[in-house]
């Protein structure tokens, strides 16, 4: 791990975060041609949760991620054209346009997979995390889930199964307050805390505010060192606000499920934004550099946008073949 | 009177007439009061009839089943959704060892009136995870019926049996047909389970559909004329019990069979129906069956494949055409994606 | 409820406790005669959890189990003929023989069901309580587990919507530290502890000595109360320990996941002998009374296996029946 | 070498020759290493392998089959035991959503390479909850391979190679096999996934058997001399993929068809053997296919109902009499309770 006030690791968390921001900034620009013919789940305004939590980890690290998981997949280190050309739907996509916005995987970059039946990658992380203790690796997982996810019973087999064993695991909560438009108190009793259960099953747990990068990254290091020196599993609860829609690439604020002045209190707490007065507060980074570097990432995101649009469509022999491995 | 209605206002019709003639009638799943309401086929009934009979729920499908099936044991008449059937399979172990038991294994002692909505999700990307058509392992179950409406008045009609119904009902709603319209009268009525519906008569071949792929069937019929054939279509409405009679009496008449469903042949409810068929009426059948239904694998999600693994009018239309030797008339439209095949009509936008 | 230092009450939760012990006992002698054939798992050494918390309850109460259930069953007041003639499947059996000792029930008395798919019917249990709120009235569930269950999804999830809607439950966990013959370490980690869980749910939990009739009676008590007050769930966890093999009517103490030490220890702990020393010692009972009832109570286990014996068979007809309800 | 195994010895056999071969293959499920060690089949492997290889597990077996799927994920070959099909209930998610779908829906770049033993209870008051039959259900979801071994010489062939399989294997064990013996190589061999064993040759009638009911269509096959009726018999051994061409061989030769299936026939694997040879040898086929599977409805405890639950070789001979126009020489037994139809045979003893 990076020391943390070291200025290049700043820039660093600010960069994946704001790469991220404008990434999905770009595919809600676009969504609308009507070309990215799938669901897509914007994580507009959990960036610095989400940044932070993967800065935490290597590269031979795992990463597992449900329907919410562009951000987790670039965070990583994810092929970002590969990315895009997969939202197309194109054959150049990371699934071979197989698996669309739902369904990333970079298994290069040890983004294994994401998968959108909510909860269901918790305990194939832990497969995973579980492996890598057997044959005595040197490998963290870390698998993302929402407020939703810790309500299916999965997630607790999972938890139970992590400590029992003592997996090398972090469970990474974004907790955005909403699982489409449910709100918390029609799901969770008032004072349920997803990390006193976490506790409960003898789980290292911290509750955390999901937009500070700094913090974020602090916590999660702590949680991927423990586990990698063997000290077992961490749930981790960050924070945060999810600004656009569910599904899609609108606002919503205005359907009743929650209300703008909401919206705004949070789009206040802009982990982005936050994240730069900070930067030049401490002068770790000047304004100029910091829009040179959005400049940079737009243009990477439009480039990659360009060559999913120009990809090919994946071939029609495609669509029956790779039911079975060989 | 002539009223038309979506296939979804049906749905929510018939949910509301319910819930006014019982009070032990409630609705509980994921999202059900929220704006959306099921893809609207809840709107507006929590305002009616509050927030004990028109619920949210946590994201815990497996216990809520449970849940709605405990009340239902001493006396309520729960409606529990999935926006998926693939969100129900977390939910099996108490749909089919649980719901579809009770009321055998305790002697008839128990009764469990419940109704299990799921839609069948299809195009713009819903891909491997949000498009499974499982009617042919709840159809397998003995204890649960199955119904797959295709029109607006038989959504009313067959909801509102499913939920006077005793037992569970598994109640698939194909989300293409939701916004498809017919005449629906305003009054409370049911349609039987176990009955099917010939949506068009004729002499030289049986087309057997369920749900969407019934609509196919028709286009189908209307195509095979151009050739001089007759078909029947028969919409099976309800897969279990599903209507012998129905199906074989049309076999005898027309000794051809061709069986169409929204999803894969390989061990799907298409396989019951020609085996029976093939079974009983061995000897008034001219050619062998034809089974028009998903291939082998699972949805890809890019529309450039996924156009092409979807069966339409011109598949069923192949296959009776093949069966009865005759020279395909039409050439089947070559395919791509910019005729935007993942979209049921216009009206029908991305993402959902 | 009853007075607690009521002598009536004492005889009564004793006569209840021992019932089920000589039943238990009477269905073990028969067993080897391979009439009753399906399946049992007897709960004898277990008694004293089932007897007293059975008695915290009405009649128009609810209880549900699972594959351990002839103690339930039978405290909470089920037909013990209807009982034995289900588990030799016949006509005259409780479910018509078609479920046998495994699916036991008795409506009239409350006894909604048991299903021995382990965590099942506690969700159902929940959705009884459920009803029973929506519709304002003054019940109250009860539903029995045991350690093992407390490992499946499905039974957080349900915690989790009972303490959400402060349903009128009581979850009963007999914990026997053993699942079929696996003990708690490879199910659980070293620390874990259910009530901890519950009380993460906001589910106040207690747990205490099983075998100690009138604690279990005392804080059953408690718990039903509260529900039938509208304070919401409680689960109840009491140690136990069955004597047993965990299905079938012999002992396994040799075949080598337990020790005989281990058991003699739990046997020296048992509930019955001890309630009996209890009862003299504070002249509440006299030896020959209670010889009285425990006759008393064989004749009328014997009766039952005679009347179950030779009632008839259920007729072809019923095979095919009953599949759907009109 | 003529050396006799039991059919849980093989399991046990194949189990512990993969371990020995693969250092990635590990066993994992409730009771492995537990003094009964699933009715046998994984006695001894713990002491052998540890600790880490053999593994008990949570009473969780929706996470441990994701488990199994995220170690097979990275390169480990997980074998994950059900004592009975209906406690893989609460799995299906895992099974079906995931483990099937992972290399389609990621393009390949993922693979499954994971087994998930099943046994499926019969007899001694199993009851509803303790003996369903779904092979239907995994043999409609492309992506799942499902093996049903009938003799102790497949279960050992199929083990191996269902172990070997990158994919995701369902493999069925009967309970009523597991003490029935045959000649077994010692030597690791495997039999090939998807190829079914010609039982018996035959001329009058193909049957068709999956499992235990192959072994009943033996018997039967051997009754049929009586009548003078040559038939042959087709263990299927793997339900998918199926030999689709070793049954149409034999139908093409045979003219005739019964197929026999440890499940309902209703919706079930015997459904889809009869309609793909109806609509593939329509034209060979002499009279209408007949199924000899379970009734349509749950399983009843009491031996009293049980024992007239499930079909056997007399149903079998029945169905092809029938078929053929041939008087019955044989009376159906009449069955009571008092015959012990509930136990295999008096080596087996109640309660498991
Ligand atoms: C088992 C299952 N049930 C329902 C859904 C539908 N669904 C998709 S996302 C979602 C909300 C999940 O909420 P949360 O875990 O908080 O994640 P967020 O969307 O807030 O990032 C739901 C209910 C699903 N995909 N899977
Ligand atoms: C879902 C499921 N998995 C496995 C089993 C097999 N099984 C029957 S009883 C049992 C042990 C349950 O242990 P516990 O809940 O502690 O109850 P106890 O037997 O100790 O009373 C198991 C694993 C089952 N019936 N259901
Ligand atoms: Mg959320
Ligand atoms: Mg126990």
């Amino acid at each position: 791990m990076p020391q943390l006030f070291d200025s290049q690791l700043h820039f660093k968390l600010y960069k994946e975060m704001l790469r991220i921001r404008i990434v999905e900034n770009s595919i809600a620009e676009h969504y609308g041609e009507q070309e990215m013919r799938c669901p897509v789940h914007l994580s507009i305004g959990q960036e610095a949760a989400e940044a932070g939590a993967c800065a935490a980890l290597e590269r031979r690290d795992y990463v597992l991620s449900g329907h919410r998981s562009h951000g987790h997949y670039l965070a990583k280190g994810g092929n970002l054209k590969a990315m895009m050309a997969e939202i197309y739907g194109k054959a150049t996509g990371c699934a071979g346009g197989k698996g669309g916005s739902m369904h990333l995987v970079d298994i290069d970059a040890g983004f294994l997979g994401a998968a959108p039946i909510v909860g269901s990658t918790i305990p194939i992380a832990a497969g995973v995390a579980f492996a890598s203790q057997m044959r005595d690796e040197d490998r963290v997982v870390m698998v993302f889930l929402g407020d939703g996810a810790t309500e299916t019973g999965v997630f607790y087999e999972s938890v139970n199964f992590a400590a029992l064993k003592n997996l090398p695991i972090v469970f990474l909560v974004e907790n955005n307050f909403y699982s489409v438009y449910s709100p918390m108190d029609v799901r969770q009793k008032g004072d349920h805390r997803i990390i006193d259960i976490a506790r409960a099953h003898g789980v290292e747990a911290h509750q955390a505010d999901g937009n500070d990068l700094d913090l974020v990254y602090q916590i999660s290091s702590k949680a991927v060192n423990k586990a990698r020196a063997g000290g077992g599993p961490s749930l981790l609860e960050f924070i945060t606000y999810r600004w656009r829609e569910h599904c899609g690439h609108g606002y919503d604020n205005d359907i009743g499920y929650r209300t703008e002045a909401e919206f705004l209190s949070w789009k206040e707490r802009d982990p982005v934004a936050a994240y730069e007065r900070k930067l030049i507060a401490r002068g770790l980074a000047t304004q100029h550099e910091m829009d040179l570097m959005a400049n940079e990432l737009k243009q990477e995101a439009e480039e990659a946008i360009a060559y999913a649009k120009q990809g090919p469509w994946p071939e029609l022999d495609t669509l029956s073949s790779q039911v079975y491995a060989n | 009177m002539n009223r038309q209605l979506k296939f979804f206002e049906a749905i929510r019709e018939a949910t509301d007439q319910a819930m006014e003639r019982d009070p032990a009638v409630y609705i509980v799943g994921l999202g059900v009061p929220d704006p959306k309401g099921i893809f609207g086929t809840t709107l507006g009934l929590q305002e009616k009839y509050g927030t004990t009979r028109v619920q949210d729920m946590p994201l815990s499908e497996n216990a809520m089943t449970g849940v709605a099936l405990g009340s239902a044991l001493v006396g309520m008449r729960p409606i529990i959704t999935h926006q998926r059937v693939d969100f129900a399979l977390v939910a099996m172990e108490q749909m089919v060892n649980q719901a579809a038991k009770w009321h055998y294994m305790f002697g008839g002692k128990a009764k469990v009136p419940m109704v299990v909505r799921m839609i069948i999700g299809r195009g713009w990307g819903q891909g491997p995870q949000h498009s499974q058509s499982l009617q042919a392992w709840f159809a397998h179950i003995p204890g649960l019926k199955v119904v797959m409406p295709t029109t607006a008045h038989d959504a009313k009609g067959l909801l509102a049996a499913a939920i006077e119904d005793n037992n569970p009902v598994v109640f698939i709603e194909h989300r293409w047909l939701h916004n498809i319209s017919d005449e629906v009268p305003e009054e409370y009525y049911t349609v039987p389970l176990g009955s099917a519906r010939v949506m068009r008569e004729g002499n030289d071949v049986t087309i057997v559909g369920t749900s969407y792929m019934a609509l196919e069937a028709v286009r189908a019929a209307e195509r095979l004329r151009a050739d001089d054939v007759s078909a029947e279509v028969i919409d099976l409405r309800t897969i279990r019990p599903w209507d012998v009679e129905t199906v074989l009496g049309s076999v005898r008449k027309t000794g051809r069979l061709v069986v169409t469903d929204t999803a894969s042949a390989a061990f799907g409810v298409s396989a019951e129906i020609v085996a029976t068929v093939l079974e009983c009426e061995f000897a008034s059948m001219k050619t062998a069956p034809v089974r028009i239904a998903l291939p082998d694998h699972p949805c890809p999600t890019s529309p450039a494949l996924s156009n092409h693994y979807y069966p339409r009018a011109d598949h069923i239309v192949r296959g009776v055409q093949r069966m009865m030797g005759i020279e395909p008339t039409t050439d089947m439209p070559a395919m791509t994606p910019h005729q935007k095949l993942d979209v049921p009509d216009p009206s029908f936008k991305g993402p959902f």
